[in-house]
């Protein structure tokens, strides 16, 4: 299997999910820079967290529109999968790959911490490795990270089982979800299921010395699926 | 020509700054402040001099990169120098 | 050179230059400066940029060990920590600007401090910030807590470096001046450390970053000025941070760093251009020839004391190979950052700029470096505090636990440091919330242990004590987990040192600093003075901040002070006579600050340390908590409630046992079955051991007392903070 | 009565914002955009009609809470219903 990791000027866990992927494909993985068009044969494209291009205007909305993205878009138009973690999530959600927007923690505040997710579709190519109804103990880390989605919209995706994960019950005495996503969504699909956009690290829960492997499963679902 | 872009949340989509600041005038003592919102204000200089050639630029720059229009709503000014 | 009109005695001294370092200027000129130059010497010679003040007493800290391969004197400190790699860190104050505008202030500080670890070649790992606040009743306190958290937090989330850990104070010494120190440690190759000594006549001078506006011009003389309500009024211009600048600069510089194009390499700092080009200059034994309009700037019509006083952030300064400026170039191009020849290398020894040709200033290096004032301050050893007075306890001890775990001293700092990313990275290994943080050498099974400390009541009290115990609270903080201290980096903030009894604290500080330093074979490697943090004549406590690092050879082999089994037994290493003076008990439950600070004893810090991190090496132990402020029965709680596993605790029914803050303390927790033989090691090593409870259950009690939920103490242990700031907007 | 009150910064302080704006504009392909500047538009529905006393009582939600005057402007324009 072949992934690709894409790098815009600001994305700071690059490396975080390069290492992780590598790991769990036991082979290379390619980095491909935000200001070329054009991209190797790959399987599977990954837009990393960070704050491209500072967060600044709106998380994503200039990455969105760089060179490599209206490939990516190509791609993904193609069937390829694509995946965006935390600041990738927003720019899918900004380069119109998945549908809503992530707005700013209700909190107003930069959170990081562990939150529980549950997976709430166990049949696609980055969830396979789970079961449906299983919950995840995996870090958050952002600022904007509130997903909003226009009511109809909403009532789309959940009958096009459209919802990845959400957050679910957590520690005692907090709340559970740390950002005020409406519905409690953590994690979102394409249609098509090819795309994923989640909140959570999964490759920050993907070694023992994370405190925690809950995120490996994703990494481990897209190499049995597309291997 | 300088335009002045002002970008605010659509109707219906939550704006926990502005609450947040209705809120905090509230504790400091500022009564009779209802709704709060917040907006950005982008300013820009422009080359082009015609207006209406620059409403048609600016407009694209909103659509392609300013406001993101599933929460945004836009409103451009112009103002010559 | 250019005519100007001359100086008058009003603008030396709105320089912050005495007429006696004025003269001095005429004399190392021959002449009358102009105003460019007159800004050149007022910055060079600031407190903050000459270290006029401190110099004398900071050459007694030990700057040696086998391991230091650069001590004080570079951008930071450099450390081998074996396998080929070096650990470069340091530690930095923001306070004055962090109190007009805390979320620029504590980011730009962030950014500063990153600076100075990357532009010797280090990757930044890891990110610590101590702070000290009013107290929390004062007005301002919520505001400037709630900004200087968003600004710490703005920058190092952006850049993608974890802040791993710091510390939080409060008290009502620090209303009018608080405290933004922030650490950075980098990882390098060990043979592929960068100074900062320019070398070879008619080499490029490069300016890389962000462009120069008038930023913050001054900063580096308001950083040694005291406030008053006028500096409120003049509001100088705050620099803004720009951290995805910063980031690019990052990659940019470590990019061109995997070259062979560098001679030397500076980041601007306080009093940007010209200090780093006149330190630059005076370390290769050169001058510097500058082309003032070659610089990028960002606004119209600066003039060129603007351009060289200005304190932009994100810009660095490279003397580069000759004929590589495009290979270099094309990187920056890349990162889309300014890159700029602005000048070359001289063999004048002089520090010259030119606009359009003509010379606008034109220094001596080396007077300029050598004759900046160096004052040995007169001052006063503080008296010695009386004896603690008696203390009677005002309630049962469970009690008193309650009411310290759940008040501003003692309360979880979870809200501050959940608005870090503290796993960006991915190599955390041991997050905030314990002693020392642990981040893994990416790729390596190996460890650094990192840690801030300082207790400023006790340097307040007797500052030689106090200056030892921070130091030695680094270094317990560091064994705790099971890390083999390394060395120490400082901030040492101060109030005016003018004043003999402010300078009286700083001698102390430094003397018992160093001793500890000796004793433990833990080296000062980097550091920094903040001087003047006074209002209206109130000074700070004296709070010479400590940041130490430890290495951990196995990351399978360390201790963390959460309970991890039902029955272990809990064991406290270390003697106890129950020192309450300058306690948290008395500060928080009688409102007293009597008496003398915790005696600190090098030799069984040090032995008690020592024994302590073998058991964890052996992997006999994994769970343990060094004592510090709160003393016995905060630490168990801290361990049970960190672990959800209840503690049933037994001693005598004395509040100084159990809440005294004697020094060279840990509390280990060990399977019943191993405690006789580890208590029996214990007194081999003569190293005092008594065993104290068991673990188990969901209650702590104390001798067979009514006992306590750790979910109840939980709830108000977390509550203090975020409740103290609910409803607050920063910006 | 509604207020609008438009936070900038200050001349010659560094906007990152607008800094990173203009350069993806650029990089998008739109020509002759000179300087960029982003600030934050805040719209108050106040329970004050009369002017004089609203705009007093802006500007002092402006001093305390709105803009950090030591790098931030403000203007406040006030609209009746
Ligand atoms: N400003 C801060 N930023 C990040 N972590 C912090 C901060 N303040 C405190 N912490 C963390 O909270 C924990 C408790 O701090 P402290 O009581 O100072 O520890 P100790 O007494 O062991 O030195 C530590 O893990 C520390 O790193
Ligand atoms: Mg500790």
């Amino acid at each position: 299997m072949k992934a690709s990791v894409i790098v815009f000027p600001g994305s700071n866990c690059d490396r975080d999910v390069q290492v992780a992927l590598a790991n769990a494909i036991g082979g290379p993985v390619d980095m491909v820079w935000h200001g070329d068009s054009e991209m190797a044969k790959t399987d599977l494209i990954v837009l990393p967290g960070g704050f491209s291009y500072g967060d600044y205007l709106r998380s994503g909305a200039m990455s969105a529109r760089s060179p490599v993205m209206r490939e990516v878009v190509a791609r993904a138009e193609q069937g390829v999968a694509v995946l965006g973690i935390c600041n990738g999530f927003q720019v899918l959600t900004e380069a119109g790959l998945l549908p809503g927007a992530l707005l700013p923690n209700a909190g107003l505040k930069f959170v990081c911490r562990d939150v529980q997710i549950r997976v709430e579709n166990s049949q696609t190519l980055f969830t396979n490795g789970y079961q449906a109804g299983q919950t995840l103990r995996i870090p958050v880390a952002h600022h904007d990270g509130q997903y909003f989605v226009e009511p109809d919209r909403l009532d789309e995706m959940q009958a096009g089982d459209q919802i990845a994960f959400r957050y679910c019950a957590g520690e005692e005495g907090r709340k559970n979800n740390p950002n005020g996503s409406i519905d409690d969504i953590a994690g979102v699909f394409n249609r098509r299921k090819t795309v994923l956009g989640l909140m959570p690290h999964p490759e920050r829960a993907a070694d023992a010395s994370h405190g925690g492997t809950d995120g490996q499963g994703l990494l481990n679902s897209l190499v049995s699926a597309l291997s | 020509m300088k335009a002045r872009v002002h970008v605010s949340f659509k109707n219906g989509v939550l704006d926990p700054q502005g609450k947040a600041i209705g809120l905090t005038l509230a504790n400091l003592g500022f009564d009779g402040v209802g709704d709060v919102r917040q907006g950005k204000l982008i300013e820009l200089d422009l080359a082009e001099s015609d207006p209406g050639a620059a409403r048609k630029s600016v407009e694209a720059m909103c659509e392609k990169l300013l406001a993101n229009t599933v929460i945004e709503n836009y409103a451009i000014e112009l103002e010559e120098d | 050179m250019r005519n100007e009109p001359n100086i008058t005695p009003e603008q030396v001294a709105e320089h912050g230059l005495t007429q006696d370092e004025y003269q001095t200027i005429l004399h190392v000129l021959g002449r009358e400066p102009n105003l460019t130059e007159l800004g050149i010497f007022s910055v060079m010679w600031s407190e903050h940029c000459s270290y006029k003040s401190s110099k004398f007493w900071l050459k007694t800290l030990p700057t040696e060990a086998p391991w230091v391969i650069c001590g004080p004197g570079e951008n930071a400190g450099v450390v081998d920590i074996g396998e080929g790699k070096a650990a470069i860190f340091k530690m930095e104050s923001h306070n004055h600007p962090s109190f007009i505008e805390p979320y620029q202030g504590a980011a730009t500080g962030v950014g500063g401090i990153l600076r100075d670890v990357f532009t010797m070649g280090a990757r930044p790992i890891a990110n610590m910030n101590a702070l000290r606040f009013g107290a929390p009743k004062d007005a301002k306190t919520r505001h400037l807590v709630s900004g200087v958290v968003a600004g710490v937090g703005g920058y190092g989330n952006c850049v993608g470096v974890p802040t791993v850990g710091g510390e939080v104070n409060f008290d009502a010494a620090y209303n009018g001046n608080i405290l933004v120190n922030a650490m950075t440690v980098g990882l390098a190759d060990a043979d592929r450390i960068f100074y900062s000594a320019a070398a070879g006549i008619g080499n490029p001078v490069v300016y890389v970053g962000s462009k120069t506006g008038r930023d913050g011009i001054h900063g580096a003389t308001m950083a040694s000025a005291e406030f008053d309500d006028a500096t409120e009024e003049k509001r100088p211009t705050v620099q803004v941070g720009d951290p995805f600048t910063e980031k690019l600069l990052i990659e940019a510089c470590l990019e061109l760093m995997a070259t062979d194009t560098i001679v030397a390499i500076q980041d601007m700092g306080a009093a940007g251009l010209t200090c780093s080009s006149v330190e630059m200059a005076d370390k290769g034994g050169v001058g510097f020839d500058l082309d003032i309009d070659k610089v990028p700037q960002r606004e119209e019509g600066m003039t060129p004391y603007e351009v060289m006083l200005s304190e932009s952030q994100e810009r660095m300064l490279i003397v580069l190979r000759p004929g590589t400026e495009a290979q270099a170039q094309a990187i920056f191009d890349k990162w889309q950052l300014d890159f700029a020849v602005v000048g070359h290398v001289s063999d004048t020894g002089r520090f010259t700029g030119r606009v359009d040709g003509e010379v606008v200033f034109d220094i001596p290096v080396r007077p300029l470096v050598e004759e900046s004032p160096e004052y040995e301050r007169p001052w006063v050893k503080p008296a010695a505090p009386a004896p603690t007075a008696p203390v009677t306890a005002p309630m049962g001890h469970m009690e008193a636990l309650q009411s310290l775990l759940a008040g501003p001293d003692l309360s979880s700092r979870r809200w501050v440091w959940e608005q870090y990313d503290h796993t960006v990275m991915a190599d955390t290994v041991r997050k905030p919330g314990g002693d020392a943080a642990i981040v893994r050498i990416h790729g390596s099974g190996r460890g650094l242990a990192i840690a801030t400390d300082c207790t400023p009541r006790y340097c307040r009290a007797e500052p030689h004590q106090g200056g030892a115990q921070a130091v030695a609270e680094v270094w317990r903080n560091i064994t705790a987990v099971g890390a083999r201290p390394l060395a120490i980096t400082d901030c040492l903030n101060f109030g005016n040192p003018e004043r003999p009894e402010i300078m009286g604290e700083f001698v102390g500080c430094i003397q018992g600093m160093g001793e500890a330093c000796r004793a433990l074979d833990f080296p000062v490697v980097s550091g920094n003075v903040s001087l003047y943090n006074e209002t209206h004549g109130q000074a700070i406590l004296p709070t010479p901040a400590i940041g130490g690092i430890g290495i951990l050879d196995d990351l399978e082999r360390h201790a963390d002070l959460a309970l991890r089994r039902q029955d272990d037994i809990l064991i406290l290493i270390g003697g106890t006579a129950g020192h309450l003076g300058q306690s948290i008990y008395l500060r928080h439950l009688l409102g007293r600050s009597d008496g003398p600070p915790p005696p600190v004893d090098l030799a069984a810090e040090q032995r008690n340390g020592n024994f302590v991190r073998e058991l964890i090496t052996e992997s006999r132990v994994d769970t343990c908590h060094d004592l510090s402020d709160g003393g016995l029965l905060v630490a168990a709680a801290e361990m049970a409630m960190a672990g959800d596993i209840g503690l049933e605790l037994s001693g005598p029914d004395e509040a100084g046992y159990w809440f005294g803050e004697d020094q060279g303390r840990y509390l280990i927790a060990v399977p019943a079955g191993e405690a006789a033989e580890i208590l029996q090691k214990a007194a081999q090593a003569q190293v005092p051991a008594e065993k104290l409870g068991r673990s188990g259950g969901g209650t702590l009690t104390l001798n067979a007392g009514a006992p306590i939920s750790l979910s109840e103490l939980r709830r108000t242990h977390e509550a203090w903070l975020p409740d103290f700031m609910r409803n607050d907007l920063h910006e």
